[in-house]
Order: structure tokens, then sequence, then C-alpha cells
């Protein structure tokens, strides 16, 4: 049993007309996503915009409720829970956010801010502001200011205070350094990577910046337009993608290296991801696929074991070369 | 290891008033307020004469009763003149005016702020049902040719107290304005980021609004309320001029200027008087309201 | 040839923000620059000062532009110069075309704005830059409106409409980091194309070492308004002279290579 | 978009319902009895009664709004008096339909809509933009001292004001009073003129300062950069790519004031005497004539609401993003 | 006075009123002004002179060959019609369309209008008007196209000057649009309705089928008469100083307002041009007797010694709106004695005398009131006034302001009326008769419509008002009724305080313009032209 797991998680929005607020569709934001995290690992989620990242990860904190499937938490069904009875459980499972300065509330000094975890849970603080300041790097005299009185590294080492103050099992983590400056983001993984170590939380790391994601998980799962194309751990993922997607993806990202970055082989993709509003049939990436045949318009290939941990959803896989 | 801590920028923010008052457009205005509302305050202290005092002394009946002297009947003993006809001092009459324009103005303000407020964040904040309802009252109330409604609606109740209806009919039609100004505000906010993580910390929904959302609003709110006070202020001098103010023998601007109309060509000093006052007053409400809204609107700073 | 010739400039705002100080760059005709640093660093205003589009701002020192000092220039002739001779490419598309009218009409604005053209002639125009930087069905795109284009759409829309008079310099700023890796590469092969093409030089803004890797000749390394370090690509990748610049390159997880436990910082100067 | 103009025109109707049942609620609780007032001085009780059961005020006041409204859409009679289609009401004060009251009175009113509408288009716009494009000068800080000083002018101070100075003391204008425009158009213009003024002048400020914000807040996008970055002329980039946007929200406050106004500007027609839809709202209030008020609430609501929609549609015309959303 | 020169025939007359016109249909006409206008567009049995002062009280033939002739101890009278009366369509009028009129004044759908018709004749209590009961009024009989004769359930002595009334006027059955017909009623006088908007305007053109030799009254001299209704009162007055333009061949409907007298009376060329109109109205205060504690006639006395009557007349206008008034009947009615039963130096009070009164009634402290006044500017600053003259001795007045329409029904409702009321009285000709009876006999207080609105009752006064109405000699009736007045003035129900006079701008070329008594004052209509 994983600590956090979902089941063909399903979740679709409804899309309205502009002026007439009329429903012309929906997107399909998740649509049948599998997943599980285990105590004390990194789980990476890579992908492009939109293909629902972050809805997972507002499904995994039940910030969302799923339109089908589950999610369960040390095997429980958090579906059906109220928001009075998943109190309790919101305890272990937690949520840093991609904008700093928009998830901490500009009205509220630190204190309050670090604060707000027991007092919202009817909890005596079980840890002096100061000492979460400190543990993630800030100093505690930092306590009574605002948060427009920081940096942006130093907002989101903020953020993740306050996910940690509960002291949770798992943080879910949506981006966490996609809007910080480069050196700062270094800090940061170096930081989430320590409070792991130190504390043996488990992550569910979101991010599009496949270098980041390398660096904190053990295992990955690729998204593309709310499906799970591939999972596979970390190595096996970077070093042997079976999905043509994952094998684009990771082409693309340029490399800090003139000569290597001229000299490598690259898959140019076709097109842009289509629209949720009306997926493709069959298989969501034929139409930017390079080996897309007949039966990926009509067959919507399933994710398949290829080797022990290694899940991919294609027709036509890879060959792992070893 | 080398890690070099960004150095926080200290922004040196200056109160809000210390930035209001280094206008001086605002300053000059928040000035004249503050001694409209001394004024106002201090007005059975300020002028000996009752403002419902005949003089008849001071009109001649001959004339119809125009003021004897000129600029209507200025004199020592009247500052600002007389009525005509009655000869009832205006300096009076529109210093304990002042009491009871803002008064109404403020009191009015207050409710559409309560009312506005309070229906703005449960409909941004739940939407669905909340928002359809409340939306559906607001749409109807900005439909409603709402001056001749509420000159209806007035005189529809000659019993009532008029200062207590003024008040409610004011803010019943306005407050629609601060709630539609509320619910997109607090519609942004309750889908932000920051009221997501404290849900994902278990806060129960009356946090949510109270202690998420409700302190973010503060500035629109505080922006919409000194802006609508002087639009309250000309409303009831408006409906005081059609005749549907507060009730003689109590002196109200609006009321003033409306007996001055047929004076106007015989003694314009009686509709200017009143009418300068007026004018003053809404204008310094009115900068103050724009400098407040300079101060405390992050859209209008980012220019 | 120098193209493009900036000597100690210097921005200075308002509010007393010096956003570059002293800078000196250069970019051959014909050739990339790569300028690369950490947000704020001066990136973007150097940009907007090189295309003369800062307002409220005090700019000195020197900026030759083939053999024509930008600065002393009036604004009738720098504004000649914008758009024909030298174009720009901003970071986010969306928001950098104008809503409400349609892609072709813009493109056929900036055209006809140094050109006599009829605007049958600078449509048909505006719809073959359309075909070439491979918008599919150009003709029937063309009078589509920005918000029916994805982002990666509207960036080549806003690349065929700089580079429809064949400027001598495109200036990007960040040309790509509002898109997605996928995308990006799509942008990336797009603007190596071009150039290979057309002989455009280009000022390739950007803090993704990797984009400067894969598409500069020279680059320049900026950090709060100074240049850091400047150079060839390769030697400056392979041997960074500056321990900020090593720290940049360095402190970047990659996709490739071995994986530290912990990743390196920057380093400031 | 026939069905959604539609479905919004179902909406329009049913605020106007309930606004008038509760305009019809306000005056069941009026004291003035109507039957009294159509009585006159001298009037015994029976004949009072007689009079109430013509007017069919001892119905119970459902019977009563069913009938009102079965009216409006049907016509229907006081006693021996029809009431054709649209009857928004009988006056028994002025022995007319509402409806003939209101439309021999609209020609006023839109005159002076019309005229003002224009001139503080005119005047409001130019104003912004010229502030906008010279921030911070002197201009800019005029303008808008002006535009707040319009718009803290009370009307009926302004109208006064005109009056006293332009007609009775310089005699450069008549009195306003009531011209066709097809009659004496030169008369029209000159009775029209204060009144266009005034309420020009209260608005002007507000577009004043819309229009100002907007442009600035156009000229602050990045698009603009881009058409500047295009080499177009300042002009264009101006007119083009500043104000073009900037004239959305203008034009929706616009629809929206000019519903308003179009249901009658109550205060300027008093002041000035003009007998406009205002005026008869005015005078109706005055004199308790409830049917014509009933009336005249609902008309003007109905010009507000359909501005409503109205606005929307055109903002989806206008709007790229709306039309084909 | 008037408008020096001779007025001559053609020409636009303008008429500026501030007012509206009420109702011209001749059933519902009740209003002076209205009739002062019908006077143009239809003829009557009777009228009154058209004469200045107290002569213009005279009741002379119209329609009729003379003012009736009563027998049956004046329970039936007979009037005969001229020859040559036509209406506008060249029709001639007859007996029977005069019935017809008379007729309509009973119908349901035509309220408004005077009583008379429906109080005096026979069996009136039961018809219900030509529309329900088409077979018509057996009362009312028309032996000939030439006669009609009207059999009445009383003795009335000055039948003949009710004839005046617009009541009386024919009306041919066919043109009959019900109650439509306010809006275009047919001519039988000099003008006809060319067009008529409600409370905008009203314009007059001849009617040529008016014959002028069977009318001594009216004149017709003007081409046109277009009548500007509803106007700002002080627009009007500021348009008839100016003078200019059309304005010059105009006159106001209604006297100066407070605001123009000082401009007008320093001005010799306007003070020309003012006209100034005697009147048969009296203003008063209202005092409810049925409520305590003005129940207490001492209390009531010391009102009317605490009124400032000049503080009253001062917002009217000051001495051009009229002469304090000290009795019911004002000195332009018959049956006028002088007499002041609570004299003050001024007019302006007696705060002593007024103080020992209260202090009698045990009420030297004061007591709270509310006063019903009209919302207009004027009813308000008349409540005031008399808020602060009785303030002067202790009496705090509420004032409950009534939006002017809905005024009299208000006051004439014994449930809603208050303490007291501002109001007045203008008998229905210029004779007593329709004075004192109406509206100080207590066995005609209803619970609406009531005309007695001080709710005033004495068994005395009832039994005196019986003895005058049987009286069959006008003149002395009209002195008893004057004796009378001064017996209720004791009890003092209400307090006169003007008899109103009315000062009237006309333009320069306005000429022949002088105010009657009957019309409040108001220029005659039927007279005035305009220069050459
Ligand atoms: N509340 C919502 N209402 C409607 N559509 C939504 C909503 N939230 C997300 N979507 C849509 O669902 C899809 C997935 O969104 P999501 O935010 O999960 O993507 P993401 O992978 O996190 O993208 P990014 O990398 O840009 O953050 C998108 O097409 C988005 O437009
Ligand atoms: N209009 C302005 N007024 C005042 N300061 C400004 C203005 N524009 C930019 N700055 C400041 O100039 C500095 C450099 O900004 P610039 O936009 O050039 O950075 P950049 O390198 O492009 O960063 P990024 O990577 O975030 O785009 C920053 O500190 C910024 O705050
Ligand atoms: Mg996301
Ligand atoms: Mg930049
Ligand atoms: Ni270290």
């Amino acid at each position: 049993m994983s600590l956090l797991e979902t089941t063909d998680l399903v979740k679709r929005y409804p899309v309205r007309h502009r002026l007439t607020r009329r429903r012309i569709g929906e997107v399909s934001a998740v649509d049948g996503v599998s997943l599980g995290v285990e105590r004390g690992e990194t789980l990476g989620l890579v992908g492009e915009s939109g293909c629902g990242k972050s809805t997972v990860g507002r499904l995994l904190t039940r910030l969302d409720t799923p339109t089908s499937g589950q999610v369960r938490f040390e095997g429980r069904d958090l579906g059906p829970l109220s928001e009075d009875e998943l109190r309790p459980v919101r305890r272990d499972l937690q949520i840093v956010f991609q904008d700093p300065f928009s998830s901490l509330n500009p009205r509220h000094t630190v204190r309050q801010l670090l604060s707000a975890p027991f007092r919202y849970q009817g909890l005596e603080p079980t840890e002096p502001v100061e000492d979460l300041l400190k543990r993630v790097g800030l100093k505690p005299e930092h306590a009574s200011r605002y948060p427009h009185e920081f940096s942006g590294g130093q907002a989101q080492r903020i953020g993740i205070a306050r996910a940690l103050a509960l002291r949770p099992k798992v943080v879910v983590c949506d981006e966490p350094v996609s809007a910080l400056d480069v050196s700062v983001q270094a800090q940061i993984l170096n930081l989430l990577r320590d409070l792991q170590d130190e504390l043996g939380l488990s992550y569910v790391f979101i991010a599009h910046d496949l270098g980041a994601v390398r660096q904190v998980s053990t295992r990955v799962a690729v998204m593309y337009l709310g499906v799970v194309v591939e999972t596979a751990d970390r190595d096996a993922l970077f070093g042997h993608a079976a999905h043509p997607y994952t094998h684009a993806l990771l082409s693309a990202v340029p490399v800090p290296d003139p000569d290597l970055e001229r000299g490598r082989e690259r898959i140019v993709l076709r097109g842009d991801p289509p629209s949720p509003l009306n997926p493709p049939s069959g298989c969501r990436f034929r139409t930017r696929c390079p080996k897309a045949a007949e039966v990926c318009a009509a067959e919507r290939p399933v994710l398949r074991e290829i080797a022990p941990g290694h899940l991919v959803a294609c027709h036509f896989p890879e060959e792992r070369t070893p | 290891m080398t890690t070099v801590a960004v150095p926080v920028v200290a922004v040196p923010v200056a109160g809000p008033l210390r930035r209001l008052l280094r206008q001086p457009s605002a300053a000059v205005a928040l000035a004249v307020v503050v001694l409209l509302v001394l004024m106002a305050v201090a007005a059975p202290l300020l002028v000996w004469t009752s403002p419902t005092d005949f003089d008849s002394a001071a009109v001649d009946p001959a004339l119809g009763g125009l003021p004897r002297g000129a600029l209507g009947g200025i004199s020592a003993e009247h500052p600002l003149g007389v009525e005509p006809v009655s000869g009832r001092d205006v300096l009076a009459r529109i210093v304990h005016g002042a009491r009871v324009s803002l008064l109404i103005a403020v009191l009015a303000t207050a409710v559409s702020v309560v009312v506005g407020t309070a229906l703005g964040l449960a409909a941004g904040f739940f939407g669905g049902v909340v928002d359809a309802v409340v939306g559906r009252v607001m749409d109807l109330l900005m439909s409603f040719p709402s001056l001749i409604f509420m000159i209806a609606l007035i005189s529809a109740v000659p019993g009532a107290n008029r200062e207590l209806l003024l008040v409610l009919v004011l803010g019943g039609f306005g407050w629609p304005y601060v709630g539609r100004i509320v619910r997109g505000q607090a519609m942004v906010l309750a889908r932000g980021e920051f009221v997501a993580a404290a849900r994902a910390l278990g806060a129960p929904r009356r946090a949510l609004l109270l202690r998420e959302v409700l302190p973010n609003l503060t500035a629109p709110v505080l922006v919409v309320a000194t802006m609508s006070i002087p639009g309250y202020i000309a409303t009831e001098a408006g409906l005081s001029f059609l005749g549907v103010g507060v009730r003689p023998p109590t002196p109200s601007w609006g009321q003033m200027i409306a007996s001055a109309v047929p004076w106007y060509a015989a003694d314009p000093a009686y509709f200017l008087i009143p009418g300068g006052f007026l004018f003053a007053t809404v204008l310094a409400f009115n900068v103050l309201g724009d400098a407040v809204r300079d101060v405390l609107d992050p859209r209008s700073v980012r220019r | 040839m120098t193209l493009l010739s900036v000597r100690g400039l210097t921005v200075e705002f308002a509010s007393g923000v010096r956003a570059v100080d002293g800078l000196d760059l250069d970019v051959e005709a014909g050739r990339v620059l790569g300028v690369v640093g950490e947000s704020g660093s001066g990136k973007s205003v150097t940009s907007l000062a090189v295309l003369g589009l800062l307002r409220d701002a005090r700019v000195s020192g020197a900026i030759e532009f083939a053999g024509q000092d930008l600065l002393s220039l009036p604004p009738r002739a720098l504004r000649a110069l914008r758009g024909d001779r030298m174009a720009m490419v901003f970071q986010d598309p969306l928001s950098c075309l104008n809503p409400y009218y349609p892609v072709a009409f813009q493109i056929a604005e900036a055209y006809r704005a140094h050109r006599r053209a009829s605007r049958r002639a600078a449509h048909a125009l505006a719809v073959r830059m359309l075909e070439r930087v491979g918008i599919p069905e150009a003709e029937r795109r063309a009078r589509s409106y920005p918000h029916e284009f994805s982002g990666g759409m509207r960036q080549r829309v806003m690349i065929a409409m700089a580079l429809c008079l064949e400027p001598d310099l495109l200036v990007a700023d960040e040309p790509t980091t509002a898109l997605d890796v996928t995308v990006q590469a799509q942008v990336l092969d797009l603007l190596r194309d071009l150039r290979e093409r057309s002989g455009t030089a280009i000022m390739l803004i950007t803090h993704d070492m990797g984009v400067v890797a894969g598409l500069a000749d020279d680059v320049v390394v900026m950090h709060g308004g100074r240049r850091v370090e400047a150079g060839p690509v390769r030697e400056v990748f392979h041997s960074p002279a500056t321990a900020y610049t090593r720290g940049l390159l360095e402190c970047v997880p990659r996709v490739d290579g071995p994986l530290p436990h912990r990743l390196p910082t920057v380093e400031v100067p | 978009m026939i069905l959604y103009t539609a479905r919004r025109l179902a909406g329009a109707a049913g605020i106007l319902l309930v606004i008038c049942a509760l305009t019809f609620a306000v005056f069941y609780l009026m004291p003035a009895d109507p039957a009294q007032g159509a009585c006159g001085k001298a009037c015994s009780p029976e004949r009072i009664a007689q009079i109430r059961a013509t007017l069919g005020l001892d119905q119970p006041l459902p019977t009563q709004f069913a009938a009102y409204v079965g009216g409006i859409v049907a016509g229907r009679t006081y006693g021996s008096l029809e009431c054709g289609f649209p009857c928004l009401g009988f006056s028994f004060q002025t022995n007319q339909p509402v409806w003939d009251a209101l439309t021999s009175r609209l020609p006023t009113s839109v005159s002076i809509a019309a005229g003002a509408a224009v001139l503080w288009l005119l005047v409001g716009c130019t104003a912004g933009v010229v502030a906008a494009l010279r921030r911070g000068t002197v201009w800019d800080r005029a303008a808008m001292m002006a535009a707040l000083g319009g718009v803290s002018l009370p009307i009926y101070l302004t109208a006064l004001l005109s009056q006293y100075v332009l007609v009775v003391q310089l005699g450069w204008l008549p009195y306003p009073r009531e011209v066709a425009l097809t009659d004496d158009p030169v008369g029209w213009f000159q009775s029209m003129l204060m009144p266009w003024c005034t309420l020009a002048m209260l608005y002007a400020g507000v577009y004043a300062r819309i229009t100002r914000s907007e442009v600035l807040e156009n000229l602050g996008r990045d698009y603009v950069r881009t058409a500047r970055a295009k080499g177009l002329p300042e002009v264009t980039v101006v007119r083009r790519h500043a104000l073009r946007p900037a004239l959305m929200p203008v034009v929706t406050i616009f629809g929206m004031d000019l519903g308003a106004l179009l249901g009658g500007a109550l205060i300027t027609e008093s002041v000035y005497g003009l007998p406009g839809v205002g005026k008869l709202a005015a005078d109706a209030i005055n004199s308790s004539d409830q049917p014509v008020i009933l009336g005249v609430t609902l008309f003007a609501a109905a010009f507000v609401v359909l501005a409503n929609v109205a606005v929307d549609l055109v903002y989806a015309l206008l709007d790229p993003r709306v039309r084909t959303a | 006075q008037g408008g020096s020169g001779e007025a001559v025939r053609g020409g636009t007359l303008h008429v500026l009123a501030s007012t509206d016109l009420e109702h011209l249909d001749p059933a519902r006409n009740y209003v002076t002004s209205s009739q002062n206008v019908a006077r143009l567009i239809y003829r009557t049995l009777t009228t009154v002179a058209p004469k200045p002062g107290q002569a213009g009280g005279e009741i002379v033939p119209d329609l009729a060959t003379d003012t009736g002739k009563p027998s049956d101890g004046a329970k039936t009278w007979t009037f005969t019609l001229k020859d040559g009366v036509k209406f506008e369509d060249g029709q001639p009028i007859t007996s029977r369309d005069v019935k017809y009129g008379v007729e309509r004044s009973f119908a349901p759908d035509l309220p408004e209008g005077a009583p008379y018709a429906r109080m005096w004749l026979e069996g009136g209590e039961n018809y219900k008007g030509p529309y329900e009961n088409p077979e018509g009024l057996a009362s009312v009989q028309t032996p000939d196209d030439k006669t009609i004769v009207f059999h009445l359930n009383r003795p009335v002595a000055d039948f003949g000057s009710a004839a005046s009334l617009p009541l009386f006027a024919p009306v041919p059955r066919e043109q009959d649009t019900g109650v439509g017909y306010d809006g275009r009623p047919v001519s039988s006088g000099p003008y006809k309705i060319e067009k008529f908007e409600p409370k905008k305007r009203l314009e007059l053109v001849r009617n040529v089928h008016w014959d002028p030799k069977t009318d001594d009254v009216r004149k017709g001299l003007p081409d046109r008469v277009v009548l500007e209704l509803n106007l700002d009162p002080a627009v009007v007055d500021q348009r008839l100083v100016a003078g200019q333009g059309e304005d010059a061949e105009a006159l106001a409907m209604e006297p100066i307002g407070a605001a123009t007298v000082g401009r007008v009376v320093n001005d010799p060329a306007l003070k020309n041009r003012l006209v100034s109109g005697e009147s048969i109205n009296t203003r008063f205060l209202t005092l409810n007797t049925r409520r305590a504690p003005l129940d207490n006639v001492k209390v009531r006395q010391a009102i009317a010694y605490a009124l400032d009557k000049d503080a009253l007349r001062t917002v009217r206008g000051g001495p051009i709106a009229g002469d304090l008034a000290t009795t019911l009947l004002p000195p332009v009615l018959a049956g006028y004695a002088a007499d002041d039963q609570f004299p003050s130096p001024d007019g302006k009070g007696d705060v002593a005398k007024a103080r020992a009164l209260l202090a009698e009634a045990g009420l030297a402290q004061g007591f709270p009131v509310t006063l019903d006044a009209p919302s207009t500017p004027g009813g308000k600053a008349q409540g005031e006034a008399v808020q602060a003259a009785l303030a002067r001795v202790g009496i705090t007045v509420t004032i409950n302001a009534i939006s002017p329409s809905a005024f009299y029904s208000t006051i004439a409702n014994t449930a809603q009326i208050h303490d007291m009321a501002i109001d007045g009285w203008t008998p229905d000709w210029a004779g007593p008769s329709t004075y004192l009876p109406l509206i100080f006999d207590s066995r005609l207080i209803t619970s609406e419509g009531n005309n007695n609105h001080s709710q005033y009752h004495s068994d005395a006064v009832n039994k005196r008002l019986d003895e005058i109405a049987a009286l069959s000699d006008p003149a002395a009736a009209a002195t008893a009724y004057g004796e009378l007045s001064r017996q209720i003035a004791r009890d003092v129900p209400v307090v006169p305080f003007l008899w109103d006079k009315a000062a009237i701008l006309v333009g320069p070329k306005v000429a022949g313009a002088y105010g009657h008594i009957a019309y409040v004052g108001r220029v005659d209509l039927a007279t005035v032209g305009l220069r050459k």
C-alpha cells in the first residue's frame, strides 16, 4: 500500500462562453491518472503547460474534488470526506505553491502565517515560529515582517516552513522553483532535499523543468494532456525513456554546453499540444508523434510495465537498450 | 557552501497618511473636510442664532420679502445674509445643514459599505447560487431609475423619520456599487493561492472569509467608501432639492438651494452661498477620495 | 564588421534605480550575441535602450548602429530605423500582440510604416511571412486574432512581424521563456534557420545558458547592470573567467551528466 | 448569438417585471388615494367608492397587479375607458394614457440626452486623451482638476448658475423651452444648449477621467511597446493601439449612462422646465399621479435594462476575444 | 393699468401658466383657472359680468336670454336659449344639448365637477348619468329646442348664479367621447381647440360659427390663444419681466412670485404692466375643533392672537398679495361687514393676549400640534411661518407636507386631517351662499370628501344657516350671512389671514386686461386682447 495513491483520477472542468456564460464544453484536465507515492520517496511529475500537473496536485491535497476516481491516503479514500473530516488528514498532507507571493496572505505577518497551521487545526503550537524560520534558513527576527518585505527565494522558504509546521508526511510541491531565478532555484532545491533527509518526508514534485525533476526525484511520471504516458525510476527514465514524448521532451531541453548542444540529435515535435477541450482520440500524443500509426487513433494505449517499475502507455515504445 | 543571501531591499514605506498629505491638493481637501466636520459637530457652539428664528426686520415685505441690504442682507448680525421672506440667518442654516448632510452621507456610506461588503464577499467567495442571487439583486437595484424610485418611496412613507429613511434608501440603492467591486475582488482572492494554502491547512470557511479574504478587501472598500461620500452628499442635497429630503424647518443645503430657485434672479447670493458650500464640500471629498485611491489602489500605484 | 556597438551604456530611472551601469557590448553582422544574466540584471533595459524605447529614463553612453549614433539621432530618424533595420521580439507574445486586430494586419502595419505599399500588397506579404515562419494554412490564419493562436504560433507571428522588413539586427528578449520546451525547440530551430537564410544578426537575451549554448556565437554575461564576462560562446562556457559565470553554469540542474547530491550555488562578483 | 440575445431580453423582461412589482407595491403603500385625488373638491364617500371601483382599486393587490401587467401586454379598459397596447396605466389627472404622455415627451428627452452625450463624449474623451498623453504636465493637472470640479458641481447648481449668467444677466440665450428640431432648428439649438452643457459638464469629467486612466493603462501595455518597436508614427501608436482598446470601457459606461439619461434627466428638465420624461416624472411625483410615476419608472428602467443588453452585445461585436470565444 | 392702449382684433395671445388646466370637460371643470380658460371655449346658461372689482360678481345671461325665471317658490327654474347660437361644426345649440351636459355631471366616470346638479335636481340621488341611464333625468325638461326647465328638490334663490358653472354648458350627445371629452370639448364659444397636450400646451383658434352678436360678454379679440402650461413660476416671471419677442404678447396666468415683487415695484415700466385684481378668495388656517387641545375655544382664540398674519402675507409676496384678513367674507363679497375680533399691531399677532388665553386654558407651557400643508415651496413656507409664529407662545408645530394634488382630499378626510391646516375658501360664485353653508354646517361632515375641515359643530349656526337658505331675497341673505360670520368667527374654527389679491404681469402689447374677482383676480381671458 502506497502512502498516497490515486486510481483512475479524472477531473473535468466546464468551459463557459465568455459572454453568454453558457457551457460550451469541458476541459478534461486529468483523465484517468493512477499514481502512488511511497514513504520517503519523491515522485516527480513533469509535462508541458496545461497537461494537468497542478490539477493532480490539487486533487491529491483535496483542494479540488475529483470528477471520478479515488485519492487514498494511508489506504483511506479521501473522496467522501467532508471538510471537517478532512481536517486531521490535512496535517499529514501539505502543499507548496509556485508563486511564493500569491500563496502568502499579504496582510499577515510571518508570525501569523506560520502560526496559522496550528490555529486552523485547533492545536497548541508545537514549534516556535523562530525555530521554523531557522529550519528553512531564515532569521528569527524576520517573524514580524510582511511577505512583500522578502525576496522571492525567502518568501518561498516561508511557504515551505508553513507547509512543514504540522510535520506532514507528504508535501506536494507544485512548481516550487519555477518562479525563481536560477541561482535561487538551486538553493530551494537543496533546502527541499535537506528537509527530506532530516524529516523523512515524501514529496510529490511537480515541475516542467526536467533538470529540476531529475535533481530531486526518485521516481518520475511524465504527463501529456491529462494522462500519464510514462513512469519509471529516475535513472531509468532519464537513461532509457520509452515513450516517444519523453524522448522528444528530453531532447528538447537545451544543454549548457555549446559542443554537446550543437552536435545533439534533436527530435523536434511538430505543432503544439492539442487543446484539452477536445483531445484526440486514441493515443493523445498521436497528433505530434513521429511514430503514429492507424492503431494510435483507434485505441487508447494503457500503461504497461515494460521493465520492473517502468510503465509506458504507447503502442510503439522504444526498445530498452541496456 | 557559498550561498549568498539576497539582500532584502528595505523599501521605505511611508505611512499612507503621509503619502496622502504629500499631495498638496489632497492636503487642502483633507483640511476642508476636517473643517466641515468640526463645523458640523460644533454647530450649536459656533452660531448663536437659531436656524429657525424668523427676523422680519431683516426683510422688506413691500418688496416681496427681499432681504434688506446688499448681497442677500449680509450684515454684522447676519454674516452670510438672511433667507428672503423669513429673514432666517443663512450662516446658522448652513452650519446646521452641514450636520444633516454629513451625517446622512456618512451613515449611508456605512450602510452601503457594510451591506455591500457582506453580500459582495459572500457572492464572490461562495459563487454558485449565492453569487447568482446576489448578482441578480444587484442588477435589479442598478437598473432602477433610482432617483425617481427614491422620491416615490420617500413620499410613500410620509410619517417615517426622514433622516433614517434617507440613510436607508441611499444605502439600499448604493450598496450594489460596493458589492460589485467587493465581489470581483473576493472572487479573485478566493481563487488565490493563499486561500488554497489556508484550505490545505484545514482552515474552516469562517476563517477563510474573515481572516484570509476580508483583510485584503480593506483597501478597495476604503477607496469606494471615500469615493461614495461625495455622491451621497450630492444625492441627499438633490433629494432635498426635489422636496423629499429632510423635513422643514430642519435646514439642509439642498433645501436651501431649492428654495432659492425662485429667487435666483432677485437674490443670487441666496443660492450662491449654499451652492458654494455644497460644491466645496463635494469637491473636497472627491479630491480626497481620488487621493486615497491613488495611495491605496495598487493599480494606480503601478502606473 | 560590428553592426551594433554599445559603449558605457548607463540607464538610470526616475526612481533612482540604475538598471544598466556602464555596459559595453558588440553585435557583429550576421552573428548571434547571447546576453545572459539573472533576473533584474538589466538585460531587457539594455535591449529597450538599443531600440530607443525607454521612456522616463536617463540614457547615457554611446550606442552605435551601422555607423550612426542612436542616442543623438532625432526621434524621426530613430523611428525610421526601428522596425526597418532593427526589429525586436519580446518575451510574452500574447500581451505583445494587440488583441483587437488580426495578425496579418499587425504584420502589414509594420511593413506599411516603412514602405509604400497598398493594403492588399502588404497583406499578401504578411501571409508570405506567416508561411515562412511555419504557420500552416497561412492564408486562412492571417485573418485570425491573436487569442486564436497558441503560444508558439504567437511567437512565430511576432517573429514574422519583426522580420518582414528583413532587418539587419533582431533583438530577441527571452523569445522562448514563456514557451514549453518542445515549442521552445521549434522556435529556436526557426531562429537558427532564419539566421542561416537571411544573415540577420541577432541579439538574443535569455537567462537560459542552454539556449545560448545552442544558438549564440558570442556571449555577454550581465550582473547588476554590468558586464561580468564576454567572449565567444565556446570559450566562455568551457573556461569561464569568473566564479559568477561558472556558478550560473553549474547551479542549473541538467538532464544529462553527473548528479550532485546538492547543487552548487552562485557567487556574486 | 440570436439565442443569447433572446435570453438576455427575456432576463431584461424579468427584471422589469420585478421592478414593476416593487414599484407597484410602493404605490400601494402611498397614503394618497388616487380615487380621492380624482374626485376633486366636492366629493361624497359614495362617489369615491364608485371611482374606486372604476379604477379597480377595490380589487386585491395581486389582481390589480395582474391587470396592470396584462394591460402592458394587451391593453385594458378602465370602466368605459380604453387604454390600448401598451397600456402603462392611465392618468386620471391628465386624462391621458401614460404611454401617450411618455411618447409625447420623449423627443425632448432624446434631444437633451443625445446632444449632451455628443458634447460630453467630445469634450471628455479629448480632455482624457490629452491628459494621458501629457501626463504629469499642467495640462493633465488642469484637465483632471476641471474634471473633478465638473463631477462635483450639483447639476441644479450649474443649471441655476448658467441660467442666471447667460439668460438673466447677459441675455445671450433665451429661456429654454420646448422647440421641435423640425420646426425651428435655431430655437431648438438655443433652448437645448444650456441643458446640454449642464449635463455634459457633469459627465465630461467622468469620461475624461476614465479615458485618461484607460489610455494610460493601454499606453503601458506590451502591445504599445511592440507598435513603437515596429517604428509606427506616434499618432498611429496612440490612435490604433492605445485609444481603440481604451474606448471599450468608455463604450460600456456610455451605453449605461445614455440608457439612464433617456429615462429622463429629472433634475435638468425640472430646473429648466423642459417638458421631457424627467419633468413628467417630477410633476407626477409632486402631484402624486401614481400611474404616471409607475409608468415612468418602468419606462426608464426599460431603457437602462435594454442599454445593458445592448452594451454587452456591442462589446461582443467590438472585442474579437468575446466574438469568437 | 393692465397695459395701456386699445385692444384690437387679431394676433396671437400667449398665456404663460405655471399650473396645469385640471379639466376642460364641462362636467368636471371646477377650478377657477380652468373655468376662466373654458369661458373662451364654451358658453353656459349664464355667466359672470366681464367687469373689474365687485361688479364682476354680477350674473348676466349667456346662452340664455336671461338669468332664469324662478317659479314654484324658486323650486322650478326656466331658461330660454338665444337664437343663432351654434357649436363649432355649425349645428345649432338646443336645450337638449344643455340637458345632456347637465346629465353628464352625474356620471361616475366624470368626477370632480360641481355638485349642485346632483344636490338640487329632483331624483338626482338615483341618477347615474347618461352612460348608465340613457333615458335621462326627468327633472330636466326640454319642452322645445329653446326652452329648458329644471325641477329642484328645494328652493334655490340663486340657481341663476349656479347656471354660470361649466356643467351648464351644452354638450352634443353625438360628439361626447366620455372621458376623452376632457381633451377636446366641443366649442360653443369664440375659440375651439386646435391642439391640447396636457401639462404642456393648449392652442385655441377661432370658432367661425360663434356669432359675436349673440354674445355680450366675450370679445374674442385675438386670432389665436396659446397657453403654455406647467412652466416654472420663476421662469414665467422672468419672461414677462423681459417681455421680449412672443412674450410681449403674453400674460401670466398666475400672480407674480414674491421674488419678483421687488423688481416690479421698483420699476415704473413694469409696474405699469401689473394688473392687480381683487379676489373672492379668503385664506385661513383651519383648526380641527375635534382634536384636543384645539377643542378648547380659548386655545383656538389664543392661536388667532398668536398668528403672524403679516409673515404669512410676506411669504406670498407682501402687501401686493392682498390685505390682511380680519373676517371670513372678503370685502368684495356681498354681505361683508368690517370687523376684527383678534386685533394686533400690523397683524403680527398679540403674543401677550395669546399667552394669557393659553394660561386660562391651563396650557401656559404650550403644547405640540401638527400642521397639514401642501408640499409646494409656498405651502412649506407658510407652514414655517405658522411654525415660527406659534413658537412664540410655546406651541411647537410639526409640518406635515402633503403633495398638492392629495392635499385637499387628505384634509377632507376626517381621519387624516391633523390639528391644523393651511386652508382657504373660494365660493363658487361671487355670493356668500356657497361659502358658510358649505364649510360650517356640521350636518355635512362626512368621513371623506368633507368640506367642513375644522369639523365645526354648532346647532345654533346650523339652524341659522337653514333660515338664511329659505330667504328668497339674495340681498337679505347676504346681510344675514355677514352677521352669521361674526358669530362663527368668535368660535374660531378657522383663523382668516389673507384676502387675496392677484398681481399679474402682462406683456407690453397686451391690452384690456383686468383681474376678475370670480377668477380669483386672474386676468379675464374672455375680454383681453392685443394692442396694435
Ligand atoms: N478551475 C479550472 N477551470 C477550468 N479549467 C481549468 C481549471 N483549472 C485548470 N483548468 C484547465 O485544465 C488544464 C490543466 O491545467 P493545470 O493547471 O492542471 O495544468 P499544469 O500542467 O499545471 O500547467 P502549468 O504548467 O501551466 O502550470 C488546462 O487546460 C487548464 O486550462
Ligand atoms: N520603468 C522602470 N522604472 C524603474 N526601474 C525599472 C524600470 N524597468 C526596469 N527597471 C529596473 O531595472 C532593473 C533591470 O531590469 P530588466 O528588466 O532589464 O531586467 P532583466 O535582466 O530583463 O530581468 P528579467 O530576466 O526578469 O527579464 C531591475 O532592477 C528593474 O527593477
Ligand atoms: Mg500548474
Ligand atoms: Mg527581461
Ligand atoms: Ni557551501
